[in-house]
């Protein structure tokens, strides 16, 4: 086994399995719609929320979909032969977690000007909105993959795995909707990306490692 | 030297008695409830070894 | 020139749930030699393994490979060992040769051809493995460990639902691995028919 | 500089037997302390001249509060020795603290909260305090979930231990962000920081009521954890003498 070959291996089955991905964007869009549904569709209410309604419906879709990163390789094995392969597990995770991310988020991304347009968000916000998402949403997926790894030994750990990583979502989802509704009032918001970016790298630097000592102390 | 004239004062706190003591009231409970969980955890585990010890020497 | 002892365990004992396993396990391992762990369900067995792979905190005892430590080369280690477990290992999302090609990216695809068809998994190449019995699952797990390089193989139950004439192949492939300076070491409740080897009672 | 008392707390059965010549007097002292921390509060300390008499929550509220933080901070320590030296203890004390912590957070919610209606005439606000707090409440939450549905015990440990890390570095950014957001939605008037400084007889009681709420803390951490002293240790030999012998 080498990294490229994972690699390969990881994007096939992904690709293989897409209907796992295209779930959660129909997740994601149910989200989206239930808040005009359920609260107010009139412009007033949802052009200021939009950010905020985007930003929740894509966390919420990526720590339900996240739970299940390693469910599969545990049952068939392959998550104890990436262990013992002698290639570093924490690398492993992180090609793993980055082929999920582009997979998930490149059609998020396209998706997001389509719900933007549908929530009256103002066309200026809309490319703060997508910086966010693009900046903001590795650090979710990182985040998730800790929780995964806890839970990937459970058969109903989603829920447990929601409980527990969904706190760790808070600042982000705080400082990207800051960032969005920064631009509406005219503020700047460099400084909320760059925050943004922080916790990102944060994630990228102590996720794997985190997952890859759980994930070791699960195959046994 | 209290801070109040009288018991009846005391237990009115002012204007919002009712406030104060369930707050009082409300900890009270949960530190008695923390309490009580924490001595009956040890009589419980202390029993169950009790009786897998038991069971280990007769067996 | 077999003499020098690759791979030494010497009184391990590890913990596993309730009980201590392993009993204070034994044995010295030098390129060559197939070394055969027997011992009743729940033994330890598959728990040595784990041990050896750095998957389970020892309680006592030592392993040293090429005279170090273990924990120490653990890296080298498992570069050099190839472990098959009860579970095949083995992607179901991809086809047989995809799952071949994955864990050995330089292997061409005659070669992995011309294995599969020596274990009548020819017509499977282009199969995805969820679509596949488990006899035939675990005898593409054999196809992966005869085009291995790894000079260790480690071996949990690996003639589980295999038939006698693949029984009689796998014994085979270990008797050409370990003349070849190979090591085997497996865990089985069988004997083995057509080898010498070192067994270890647990 | 000496490492013993390091390893001697890493070792069960030195701490239980060292902790049993302690927890019940630092118990008995934290009662004491908070009886009289909180008696002098509600019934000796002067009236607030803004809020009245309903200031004296403020007496079972900040101790709680404070305790809820410090025991997480203590979760997160416990954690990263865990995870670093895999110090027997150290779940040890995650498991026993977490239930504790999790009581302390809940006592500053509710109280907040009842202290909220009269002063601000609302149950609740999103105030940076209380949210963090409520976060701070669901991570507890999270942490006995994890232990209670994880039965392999090292992979209960090192996930708690990795949580409680996770949340050490966590924290700091969520009241952060809780403090940022907060003041973009609101500006923050209801500030207890805001208030003149209290005078002496004001929180004196309140350092005395904290004292002793840390002494009973520790005293039940010290109790829980001997409880699962000898659960995990039941297979060692002090144990069951322990056990069959005294009764503990």
């Amino acid at each position: 086994m080498t990294y490229l070959s994972f690699f390969k291996a990881e994007c096939l089955t992904l690709f293989r399995s897409k209907q796992r991905v295209v779930n959660a964007l129909l997740f994601f869009v149910l989200v989206v719609v239930l808040f005009p549904l359920g609260i107010d569709p009139s412009a007033d209410f949802l052009a200021p929320a939009a950010g905020g309604i985007i930003w929740c419906a894509a966390a919420l879709s990526v720590v339900v979909s996240i739970e299940s990163l390693y469910k599969e390789s545990y049952a068939d094995g392959t998550l104890t032969q990436l262990v013992v392969s002698g290639l570093s597990l924490p690398w492993l995770i992180l090609i793993k977690v980055g082929v999920y991310w582009l997979a998930m988020m490149l059609p998020l991304l396209l998706l997001t000007p389509v719900f933007a347009q549908m929530l009256f968000l103002p066309s200026d916000s809309l490319l703060v909105l997508l910086a966010t998402l693009l900046i903001g949403t590795p650090g979710l997926f990182l985040i998730g993959s800790i929780g995964a790894a806890l839970t990937v030994s459970l058969k109903q750990g989603a829920m447990l795995m929601v409980l527990l990583i969904l706190p760790f979502y808070f600042p982000i989802i705080i400082f990207s909707t800051a960032a969005i509704k920064a631009i509406q009032f005219g503020l700047p918001y460099g400084g909320l990306l760059a925050l943004l970016a922080a916790i990102s790298l944060l994630a990228l630097v102590v996720a794997p490692v985190m997952t890859s000592l759980c994930i070791k102390a699960s195959v046994r | 030297m209290m801070a109040f004239d009288s018991v009846a004062d005391f237990l009115q706190m002012g204007t919002h008695g009712g406030f104060v003591w369930s707050t009082y009231g409300l900890v009270l409970l949960i530190l008695t409830g923390l309490i009580l969980n924490t001595l009956q955890g040890r009589r419980k585990v202390i029993r169950q070894l009790k009786k897998r010890y038991l069971r280990e020497s007769n067996s | 020139m077999h003499s020098v002892a690759i791979l030494t365990i010497s009184d391990l004992w590890v913990e596993r749930g309730e009980s201590d396993l392993l009993n204070g396990l034994s044995f010295s391992a030098r390129s060559g030699d197939v070394v055969h762990i027997t011992g009743a369900n729940g033994a330890g067995k598959s728990t040595f393994f784990k041990a050896l792979l750095g998957l389970l905190p020892i309680l006592s005892g030592s392993m040293t490979f090429n005279g170090d430590s273990l924990t120490q080369q653990r890296q080298n280690f498992l570069n050099n060992t190839l472990y098959i477990g009860h579970s095949a290992g083995l992607n179901g999302a991809l086809t047989v040769m995809e799952n071949i090609r994955w864990y050995l990216p330089k292997c061409s695809e005659k070669i992995v051809e011309q294995a599969l068809s020596e274990l009548s998994l020819g017509a499977f190449a282009e199969t995805q493995l969820h679509a596949l019995s488990a006899g035939q699952v675990r005898r593409v797990a054999l196809v992966r460990l005869w085009l291995s390089e790894q000079q260790i193989w480690l071996l949990d139950e690996p003639f589980t639902a295999l038939d006698q004439g693949l029984i009689s192949m796998l014994e085979a492939k270990m008797a050409a691995h370990v003349a070849s300076g190979g090591i085997v070491i497996l865990a089985s409740h069988l004997p083995l028919a057509h080898l010498s080897y070192l067994q270890v009672e647990l | 500089m000496s490492w013993i008392w390091f390893h001697k707390l890493g070792s069960p059965k030195w701490f239980y037997q060292w902790s049993s010549k302690w927890a019940t007097a630092v118990f008995l002292i934290g009662l004491l302390a908070t009886l009289i921390g909180v008696g002098w509060g509600l019934g000796f300390a002067p009236t607030d001249y803004q809020q009245g008499e309903t200031y004296r929550i403020i007496y079972l509220h900040v101790p709680a509060a404070v305790l809820a933080e410090s025991c997480y901070f203590s979760l997160g320590v416990a954690g990263f020795v865990y995870l670093v030296w895999q110090m027997k203890m150290a779940p040890i004390f995650i498991k026993s603290m977490a239930p504790i912590g999790a009581a302390m957070a809940a006592i500053a919610l509710l109280s907040g909260a009842i202290w909220g209606k009269p002063t601000w005439g609302t149950w609740w606000v999103w105030d940076a305090r209380l949210t963090s707090v409520l976060v701070l409440f669901i991570l507890y939450m999270g942490i006995i979930a994890l232990q209670n549905t994880l039965e392999d015990v090292t992979l209960a440990n090192q996930a708690a231990a990795i949580v409680s890390v996770l949340g050490l570095i966590n924290l700091p950014i969520i009241k952060y962000s809780v403090n940022w957001w907060n003041t973009l939605h609101q500006p923050a008037s209801f500030s207890l920081t805001k208030k003149p400084t209290m005078p002496m007889d004001m929180w004196l009681p309140l350092l005395i009521a904290v004292i002793g709420f840390y002494c009973l803390v520790a005293g039940l951490a010290m109790w829980r954890m001997q409880s699962e002293i000898l659960l995990r240790e039941r297979r060692t030999q002090w144990v069951k003498e322990k056990v069959m012998n005294d009764g503990v």
